[in-house]
């Protein structure tokens, strides 16, 4: 709760403080309420905090999607020191955007959510205060509205199916197809995924790179953290394939289309849309709740390095070219960008690697092999572009480009401060074209050593994914469970286990044993579940009739051998969604 | 379920304003026939017992959001600007189908519908029995806090948005010397 | 002990990248710490999968950081080692060079320690980044089109098999990625032929098997003069390697289903390649092929599924990483002292180079596998393998020997042989080109000391590698 | 039969001269390096002497290879090779050390000269077939550096490349012949491979294939036709290369092998008819090219052709013992006769045409007596060394079929011609060149000298039955070769045949003696155009399979270049359609809305119709 | 019933306008038609199910067009200010 009275109280307060206090002032105080909710988003770790009738859900997946979207908008404020007060104040109110929507099971909050998070982003996406950047602005904006409609129209048909408003209400039939796909259409245009993706590479391109930072890094945090809750594999048959379909289509269109730019930002906007299709291949599985919010922040990290470094080099249009030799020009950039850009490729051991690994592993969980394939084969095309960019980087800059920074370095001299004023590496002129926002970020102390930092997170996760799994997870270090089960096995198509906990642990998601095929009937055979903590008992129900305590995770690894009775009479079993008694797996 | 004669005199009316809407080439009218759209539809939120609700979208929706698009299109005198030649001709018949097209897939998926059997009464859709729900901490409450951090937010972001000559004409005060550069133009 | 041997080249590398004013001594030192550390690893060797380690990396995953060696590896370890000494210790090249070599030293050993299927991945992968740097860094004026063509059909060839490594497990049902758990649940039915696909098409890249090696010669022609970069590429074909260790145990019905198809690439391309390797222009695309030839060969043994077969392949893939990159360090020499790789003009080196001669001498005949040297038992046991299987396609394959004998002498002889046509100036380069100076002939002695003990004493290594044959010979009911 | 360590150890003292001669060699003064490499070689004579004399002697090392032993043998048989080719190798290393004197790279010729008899004793004392093989292709690589040794010329380097390649076409013969017998029998050890062909149990064809693979190996190996066209370009080595290698014992390994595994060839009527054809043509064939040659070295070049042609006609008609009987005579009249050719050649200051030469008879008395018992025996002049063992195979050629005698007699009656072509122009007539001839130093006659003797005496040990009916060398090799019981002639036929050739043979003798002292007449000349090319073989060779070769690789090399050029327009065309979706972008917000428009339409639409 | 039906058809129409209209004001325009038509189903659903929750939500419905509108128009009149026109057509820098 702390964390949503932060964000929110903050930018109420700050926009009326604002007129008396300075720009810097107000920047400041923005940092540092940042800071405070995402440290009060650790406090509890593991414990879901609920509010106002459970429309406020506060629980790891939200907890930790808050955090990334808090680290996204510390960046670009950190980066961005715009030239009027409301620059922070629209970021804080995007990231308080994003916390709501990532901690509620509320359509209606989300949709309010949703535009406390779009209507800063509009504004800041024209903050360039040029032709482009008002392009971009109407474009994200008209088309915003339209998806805006599409999503309220959808919650609409939602609540005529099931009559709720809530996530993961039950329901059938072409109505609520119907509503679910309006819903889904309304986030893959937040999320950017063809065909819904168009806006993307537009306000890319047009916004601010600062702005365009913060929109690589953060709105899919939140369009993911809403899908999460509403499209869990349960609802599978009803949404599979046509997720399926704009993923593929995704991935291909965003990485071919990638291939034919020569803008910075545009291209990263196209690597934007096909890792917007590869998070969706997440939901498929039965963790994605942990390992989406993995490849949110590790992508988020490497697009943040990526988009901060650009940042520093200009905030409006980026020709490749001007990439050439920034390992020689400014070696701690270029550095921060090859590896960035290598672990948005996702080659090993980075961590874009475990985050694709990661969600590519939840849609072969669940089937979607073509799916794998196609998202692997553009991967390796994406490559293409990526490498160019990473040899750009290393190659040897131009005469001109030499020139450029000796006139560069010249005027830093006269500014004499080292604290300065973003010497553009580039070639553009000081002092021309920067708009309301500051020119090209500062490349002081403050920006590099977030640049550092992001860049330590990135190797901690590439070095111990583990880290980041955990952190994502909900509950104490799971203990693995193993079962052994001796036959017969006929008659048992829906059985499950639970794990008896002594204090009751709320799951977003149910964590299924992600070591036994999922959707199978129970089979004789050795099984390990995971999830589940020391002091559990397992417990095994076969036909919804229990077969009684079988063994306790007392130790990290428990076997158990559960010997089967004679097949029970059948019968309909559709599994409750438990508070209390988590459903571990619906069928071994 | 009977269809009385309003109901079809208000289903033509809500069609034609829509129509009206999205075809009337003079943005004013257009508008106009947006806000007596609202009107027939508010009239239609009466007969279905949410009378509360139509109130409001008379009052808000008709008679303020509209208004002030109205006040727009005067203000940019793009009532009936003349837009030069049409570069997508044949878009307005691509638009048509997938209208349709649209239609009739929703109008498909609402044909399932299945009320309950006995719905619970409406009473009206009164203040008395909406207030309750709108202000409880446990029901909506959160959410209209919410609504009402978004217009501060919409506030803010518009005023940034029409007055971005502030900077040009005096930079801040505090304005660090190391930020060169000026507004564009 | 194993744990060091793997990351202290890493750490080298690093550390010499920090500072590189540490030199060549201290990537030496690195380099023969990792030999000894080999020979501890080897003469402790008490066959199985010994020094086997394993520690939770991703449990949820079911990834685990879990190493350990058998004969295979315990074979190939010594190969990087060896190599990356003899290459840091003769190459002329810029301390980064040598850094970036120690750290994709850590990448090839992982590749042959990993015992976990997606650690080996991680290993497979990472390793093409010190690859690329080393290309893009010292490489020719042309490089950029052979970076790009190596990295996209690594990658092109590589991710999928991702697709392929969840199959083995998912479909299959093992309870992580070990080795252990795969191949106690290989997969089986339609799923395995697709996913061995998926397999065939990373390592056919990395075999290199024909079509696929197109990437081979400009990546050679493209590396720095000096062949570190080459020998370390050479290093990295560990396709044969990964189709031994993972692909094929762990779909031995889908491999069964590939094998009429991936014996006929093996054989083809080892003949091909040999006769193209006839006309090749220069000293680097010579061997360029000569490796294709030589890795299809080995390739057509491991195809071949038997006891034989395998023992050859492995033992072929070894030796030839070690003449194969020594033979690309020896082109570096020769390199130093003519400036130029082309092959035509003839240059009558061997007057006043002998030593030189002799060493080329000393690898070209390992190359061809001339008995005796290291390549001649891993092709007769190739050879024992797949006559057993096709002998038609043995027969094909080891044209190439005729072939090969072809190519190479020819070669030998512009370079070393016959009187230059240049009566005048003589004497001026009689002073210029100098004979092997002493580090020079250190490697030279290294390299033919092993040349020659893996020629004369196979035993060494055959007798870890025969239980490895009979394992894959047993997985098609051979064996015995 | 004792496991001993002195049996690897003859190798070893070869090889160590190898090894210390090719790193030291040049700290070696002249003639020690020689002496050190001669007595090397010695040494390995009396070890393997002595060994034989014990009995033989085996050496294994299990498990080499996987299932695949590293084993020596020393039987009669290989010991009757092991002395020849030590004993032999021994006197030309000797008379090397003479000959090559003054030369550049006297240590490093002593050095592949050691490697060379390292190579070929291990060569005759392997028993495991992988063994055997590492000699094989040890000796060719050896016979490879000799023949180059002085590489700095193009042509020396060419040929001594095209023998190695012509070899290796041989060994692939060799490998495949091993797999075959390892996937029939599971074992490549010679002597476990004679059990097991006893023991039966296997396809006969497939067995035959064997023995054809192998066959090629040896045809490479003892350059039979059609595998002969390095044999004569090797004459550019050195004399002593040409005396040891190319005559007296490398090319007979071919021989040697097919005599191993006779236990494979006895039965099989279709392998030794073929050997026997190959034979007879080779012999013949060499014959005819040998009478057009001028190069002295070339002459005896091809006569080494033709006798190899004897040889592998007796293997195919079943004599092994025959075979090696003549391998040994041979290896003394043919050593003899080269280093008579490298004695005047050495007179002469290096001249190899016999046009140039010419009445040595006055200037090298020494030399000359060499030459004419080397002209004898080479001509089958009883009761040389040459005519007893050429008899034994006209004998059994005669049991094998008369018609093959008949024609085996025309190629004695060539070699008659051959051998005494070569004595008169070298000897007889006026000298017609302008060198001052001199005679050989001691260190090069006294070799001669026993060779000599060798060639005129060696044929005793392998009388015929008529005349010795238990001879030596049959009953001593029977127990390595196996016990083939041979048909015998009847007496009467011995007799006559032995009478008819050496009637044939001293009349031949006599009469070319006198013929090629006169002006050729035109035929002949025109013959001698033909035989002079080696009727054209290497140029058919060239036009059927070098140059068609060497254009495909071109050709391959550029279809390689489209393979990639191939890949890369794949990328291209994926570059394409990138571009070709990025154009969808229009930026026209409207097109935006239709599209998006469209795809909830088309989604809706198939969610709600499913 | 009918309703929810003329609530569809008036979705549909807004989003021809939609796509139709050539000025940003009027695409807006339509684009509040559409929410208008989630709305009237909102309130069709709401009385045919008895649900007040349903009514609730249309309230912040017309708070977030009303949010929606403020920034949309302020956007337009800031682009007509520095343009002179709010034809969506004439847009078309970024593209690609």
């Amino acid at each position: 709760m702390t964390t949503l009275y932060i964000l929110v109280g903050l930018a109420t307060v700050l926009t009326l403080l604002s007129f008396v206090v300075s720009r810097e002032a107000s920047r400041y105080i923005a940092v540092s309420g940042l800071l405070l909710a995402g440290l009060y988003s650790l406090v509890d770790w593991g414990q879901t905090v609920i509010g106002f009738g459970g429309l406020y859900q506060f629980d790891t997946l939200a907890r930790g999607l808050t955090i990334v979207a808090i680290l996204g908008g510390l960046w670009a404020l950190l980066l961005g020191p715009a030239r009027k007060f409301e620059f922070p104040l629209l970021v804080l109110f995007a990231v308080a955007g994003i916390h709501i929507m990532a901690s509620t099971p509320n359509l209606v909050v989300m949709v309010i959510a949703l535009e406390i998070l779009s209507l800063p982003l509009y504004v800041l996406a024209t903050w360039q205060r040029n032709e482009k950047g008002f392009e971009a602005g109407l474009k994200y904006f008209l088309l915003g509205a339209l998806a805006a409609a599409i999503f309220l129209y959808g919650i609409a048909l939602y609540f005529g199916a099931t009559g709720s408003f809530a996530v993961g209400a039950a329901g059938s039939g072409p109505l609520y197809t119907a509503a679910l796909l309006l819903i889904l259409t309304a986030f893959a245009f937040k999320i950017a995924m063809v065909p819904f993706h168009w806006w993307a590479p537009d306000v890319y391109q047009g916004s601010p790179t600062v702005v365009t930072l913060f929109m690589a890094t953060v709105v899919k945090v939140a369009a993911f953290a809403a899908m999460l809750r509403i499209f869990t594999p349960e609802g599978l048959e009803v949404w599979g394939m046509a997720l399926a379909a704009l993923i593929a289509l995704t991935i291909l269109f965003g990485n071919l289309g990638a291939l034919a730019q020569s803008e910075a930002k545009r291209l990263f906007a196209y690597s934007s849309i096909a890792n917007a299709g590869y998070i969706g291949l997440g939901l498929f599985g039965p963790t994605g709740g942990i390992t989406i919010p993995f490849y949110l922040l590790s992508y988020g990290l490497a697009t943040g390095i990526i988009f901060a470094v650009l940042a520093m080099l200009s905030n409006q249009d980026i020709p490749l070219e001007r990439l050439r030799g920034l390992w020689y020009r400014r070696p701690l950039l270029g550095g921060a960008m090859a590896i960035s850009v290598l672990s948005v490729l996702g080659l090993p051991p980075l961590a874009g690697f475990w985050a694709k690994f990661m969600v590519f592993q939840e849609a072969a969980l669940a089937g979607f092999w073509g799916l794998v394939v196609l998202a692997l084969l553009t991967s390796a095309i994406g490559a293409y572009y990526y490498l160019k960019v990473f040899f750009l980087v290393f190659s040897r800059p131009t005469l001109v480009q030499e020139a450029d920074d000796r006139e560069a370095e010249a005027a830093l001299a006269e500014f004499g401060s080292s604290e300065a004023p973003g010497i553009p590496v580039s070639s553009a002129p000081l002092g021309l074209t920067q708009g309301l926002m500051a020119p090209a970020a500062h490349t002081g102390l403050p920006t590099l050593s977030i640049l550092l930092v992001a860049l330590g997170l990135l190797g901690l996760l590439s070095i111990l994914p583990a880290l980041g799994l955990r952190f994502f997870s909900p509950g104490p270090t799971t203990a693995t469970v193993a079962a052994t089960i001796t036959a017969p096995t006929v008659g048992y198509s829906h059985s499950e286990y639970r794990f008896i906990t002594p204090n009751p642990r709320p799951l977003h998601h149910p964590l299924h044993a992600l070591r036994a095929p999922p959707g199978g009937a129970l089979t004789a055979g050795s099984h390990t579940l995971l999830d589940g903590s020391p002091g559990d008992s397992l417990e095994l129900f076969a036909n919804r009739s229990p077969l009684g305590l079988v063994g306790d995770c007392s130790e990290r690894r428990v076997t158990v051998v559960v010997t089967l009775p004679l097949p029970a009479p059948s019968c309909e079993a559709v599994r409750p969604r438990g508070q209390d008694l988590t459903p571990i797996v619906d069928s071994l | 379920m009977s269809v009385g004669i309003w109901e079809i005199v208000a289903l033509v009316l809500l069609v034609i304003t829509a129509i009206a809407v999205v075809r009337l080439q003079n943005a004013v009218h257009a508008a106009l026939a947006l806000i007596a759209n609202f009107l027939v539809v508010a009239g239609v939120y009466v007969a279905l017992e949410a009378r509360f609700v139509a109130m409001i979208q008379i009052i808000v929706y008709a008679g303020a959001i509209v208004v002030l698009f109205l006040f727009v299109i005067m203000l940019l005198s793009a009532a009936s600007a003349s837009m030069g030649k049409d570069l997508f001709p044949r878009l307005p018949w691509v638009a048509g189908l997938g209208a349709v097209g649209l239609a009739g897939v929703l109008l498909l998926a609402l044909s399932h519908f299945q009320p309950p059997a006995s719905p619970p009464p409406l009473q009206g859709g009164l203040p008395q029995v909406l207030g309750p729900l709108l202000y409880d901490p446990q029901q909506w409450l959160y959410a209209l806090l919410l609504v009402g951090f978004l217009l501060l937010v919409a506030t803010v972001a518009a005023v940034v948005l029409i007055e971005p000559e502030r900077i040009a004409s005096q930079p801040g005060p505090e304005a660090p010397k190391d930020e060169p550069g000026v507004a564009e133009r | 002990m194993i744990h060091m041997g793997l990351w202290l080249p890493l750490l080298a590398g690093l550390v010499l990248l920090l500072f590189p004013s540490l030199g060549r001594g201290f990537a030496v030192a690195s380099a023969a710490a990792s030999l000894v550390i080999w020979l501890v690893l080897f003469v402790g060797y008490d066959g199985g999968v010994a020094y086997y380690s394993q520690t939770p990396f991703l449990p949820e995953l079911g990834v685990y950081y879990s190493v350990g060696l058998d004969g295979s590896g315990l074979l190939l370890w010594f190969a990087v080692s060896l190599v990356v000494l003899l290459g840091v210790w003769i190459a002329d090249v810029p301390v980064r060079f040598l850094a970036l070599s120690l750290i994709m030293q850590t990448g090839l050993l992982g590749i042959f320690a990993a015992q976990d299927l997606v650690l080996f991945y991680v290993f497979f992968e990472a390793t093409l980044i010190p690859a690329l740097l080393m290309l893009w860094f010292f490489g020719g004026p042309d490089r950029l089109r052979a970076i790009y063509t190596f990295a996209l059909f690594t990658l092109v060839g590589s991710l999928p098999m991702l697709a392929a490594i969840f199959a083995v497990r998912y479909l299959g049902g093992a309870e992580s990625f070990l080795f252990t758990d795969l191949a106690a649940n290989p997969l089986t039915g339609p799923a395995a032929t697709l996913a061995f696909l998926g397999f065939l098409l990373a390592l056919a890249v990395k075999t290199p098997l024909f079509p696929l090696h197109a990437w081979l010669p400009g990546f050679h022609q493209q590396n720095h003069p000096s062949g570190l970069a080459d020998a370390m590429g050479t290093l990295y074909k560990v396709g044969i390697f990964a189709f031994f260790k993972w692909a094929i145990p762990l779909m031995p019905e889908g491999f069964q289903q590939w094998q009429g198809l991936l014996l006929f690439l093996a054989a083809f391309g080892a003949l091909y390649a040999a006769w193209v390797a006839f006309s090749a222009p220069d000293w680097k695309t010579l061997l360029a092929y000569a490796g294709v030839s030589h890795l299809g060969m080995g390739a057509l043994g491991l195809f071949s599924g038997n006891m034989e077969g395998t023992v050859g392949a492995l033992y072929l893939l070894g030796a030839s990483m070690i003449y194969g990159s020594a033979m690309f360090l020896f082109v570096g020499l020769v390199y130093k002292r003519t400036g130029s790789l082309e092959l035509m003009p003839v240059r009558g080196l061997a007057r006043h180079t002998p030593a030189l001669y002799v060493l080329g001498m000393f690898l070209l005949m390992a190359m061809i596998g001339l008995p005796g040297l290291s390549g001649f038992p891993g092709e007769l046991m190739v050879l024992l393998g797949a006559y057993q299987v096709s002998p038609w396609l043995t027969f094909v394959t080891f044209v190439s020997v005729v072939a090969a004998a072809a190519y190479a002498l020819t070669a030998f002889q512009k370079l070393f042989q016959e009187t230059p046509p240049r009566p005048a100036s003589d004497a001026a380069q009689a002073s210029a080109v100098l004979d092997l100076n002493w580090r020079e002939w250190g490697f030279a002695a290294l390299t033919v000391g092993v040349l020659l003990l893996m020629g004369l004493y196979p035993k060494l290594f055959t007798v870890y590698l025969e239980p490895l044959g009979r394992a894959i010979a047993a997985l098609f009911g051979g064996g015995a | 039969m004792q496991e001993t360590i002195f049996l690897p150890l003859i190798i070893a003292l070869p090889l160590l001269g190898f090894v210390v001669l090719g790193l030291f060699g040049k700290h070696f003064k002249e003639p020690v390096a020689g002496w050190l490499a001669s007595s090397l070689v010695l040494g390995s004579f009396l070890l393997g002497l002595y060994l034989l004399f014990q009995g033989g002697a085996r050496w294994t090392l299990l498990d080499w290879l996987p299932g695949i032993p590293f084993s020596f043998n020393l039987d009669n048989l290989s010991g009757v090779m092991l002395l020849v080719v030590t004993g032999v190798g021994f006197l030309i290393h000797v008379w090397a050390i003479g000959y090559m004197h003054g030369d550049p790279g006297y240590s490093r010729f002593f050095s592949y000269f050691n490697l060379f008899i390292a190579a070929m004793l291990v060569l005759v004392l392997g028993d495991s077939l992988p063994v055997v093989f590492i000699g094989w292709e040890g000796v060719g690589l050896a016979s490879y550096l000799l023949i180059g040794f002085w590489y700095n010329q193009r042509v020396n380097a060419d040929s001594a490349r095209k023998a190695f390649i012509v070899n290796r076409i041989g060994d692939l013969g060799f490998l495949l012949a091993m797999g075959l017998l390892w996937k029939m029998f599971g074992t490549l050890s010679i002597s476990e491979l004679v059990q097991k062909v006893e023991a039966g149990g296997y396809n006969p064809a497939a067995l035959t294939l064997a023995g054809l693979l192998l066959l090629i190996g040896a045809m490479g190996k003892s350059a039979q036709v059609p595998l002969m066209v390095w044999l004569p370009d090797a004459m550019a080595g050195p004399t002593p290369v040409s005396a040891l290698i190319h005559a007296a014992t490398m090319v007979t390994a071919g021989v040697y092998l097919l005599v191993r595994h006779a236990f494979m060839l006895h039965g099989d009527a279709c392998l030794s008819g073929l050997i026997v054809v190959i034979g007879l043509i080779t012999a013949i064939y060499g014959a005819l090219a040998s009478l057009g040659q001028w190069d002295i070295k070339r002459i005896v070049a091809y006569t080494t052709l033709s006798q190899l042609g004897f040889m592998f006609v007796a293997v195919g008609v079943g004599a092994y013992w025959v075979a090696i009987f003549h391998i040994v005579t041979h290896a003394f009249f043919k050593a003899l006769m080269f280093m008579t050719s490298g004695s005047v050649i050495h007179a002469l200051g290096g001249e190899q045409d016999v046009r140039q030469m010419g009445g040595m008879r006055k200037y090298l008395p020494s030399t000359h007596i060499h030459g004419v018992v080397a002209t004898l025996a080479s001509g089958g002049l009883i009761p040389l060394a040459g005519f007893w063992s050429k008899d034994a195979i006209l004998a059994y050629s005669f049991a094998y079929g008369p018609l093959l005698w008949a024609l085996m007699m025309i190629a004695s009656v060539l070699a008659a011609l051959y051998s005494v072509r070569w004595y008169v122009l070298v000897f007889w007539g006026d000298y017609r060149g302008k060198e001052h001839p001199h005679e050989s130093p001691p260190v090069m006659l006294w070799p001669n000298h026993i060779l000599m003797v060798g060639a005129a005496g060696a044929g005793f040990m392998g009388l015929p039955y008529v005349i010795d009916y238990q001879n030596f060398l049959n009953p001593f090799l029977t127990p390595a070769i196996g016990d083939f019981a041979l048909e015998k002639l009847p007496v009467l036929t011995e007799w006559i045949l032995i009478i008819v050739s050496a009637v044939v043979a001293a009349v031949t003798l006599w009469w070319g003696f006198g013929f090629y002292q006169q002006k050729a007449p035109p035929w002949l000349e025109r013959f001698q155009v033909w035989a002079l090319e080696g009727f054209y073989a290497d140029a058919l060779f060239n036009t059927i399979l070098v140059n068609p070769a060497r254009s495909l690789a071109g050709v391959l090399l550029d279809a390689d270049r489209g393979i990639l050029a191939g890949f890369t327009g794949l990328g291209s065309l994926v570059g394409g359609l990138g571009r070709l979706l990025a154009s969808l972008q229009t930026g026209a917000l409207r097109l935006y809305m239709v599209g998006l428009m469209i795809a909830l339409v088309l989604l809706l639409g198939w969610g709600v119709l499913r | 019933m009918i309703w929810l039906f003329a609530s569809a058809l008036l979705f549909a129409i807004g989003t021809y306008g939609a796509l139709t209209r050539r000025t940003a004001i009027l695409v807006f325009l339509s684009v509040e038609l559409m929410l208008n038509a989630a709305a009237l189903a909102l309130i069709g659903f709401a009385q045919l199910m008895g649900s007040l929750d349903a009514q609730v939500v249309v309230l912040f419905i017309i708070a977030i067009a009303a949010a929606e509108v403020a920034v949309g128009l302020g956007l337009i009149v800031a682009i007509f200010r520095r343009r002179e026109t709010t034809s969506v057509d004439e847009l078309r820098q970024l593209r690609g």
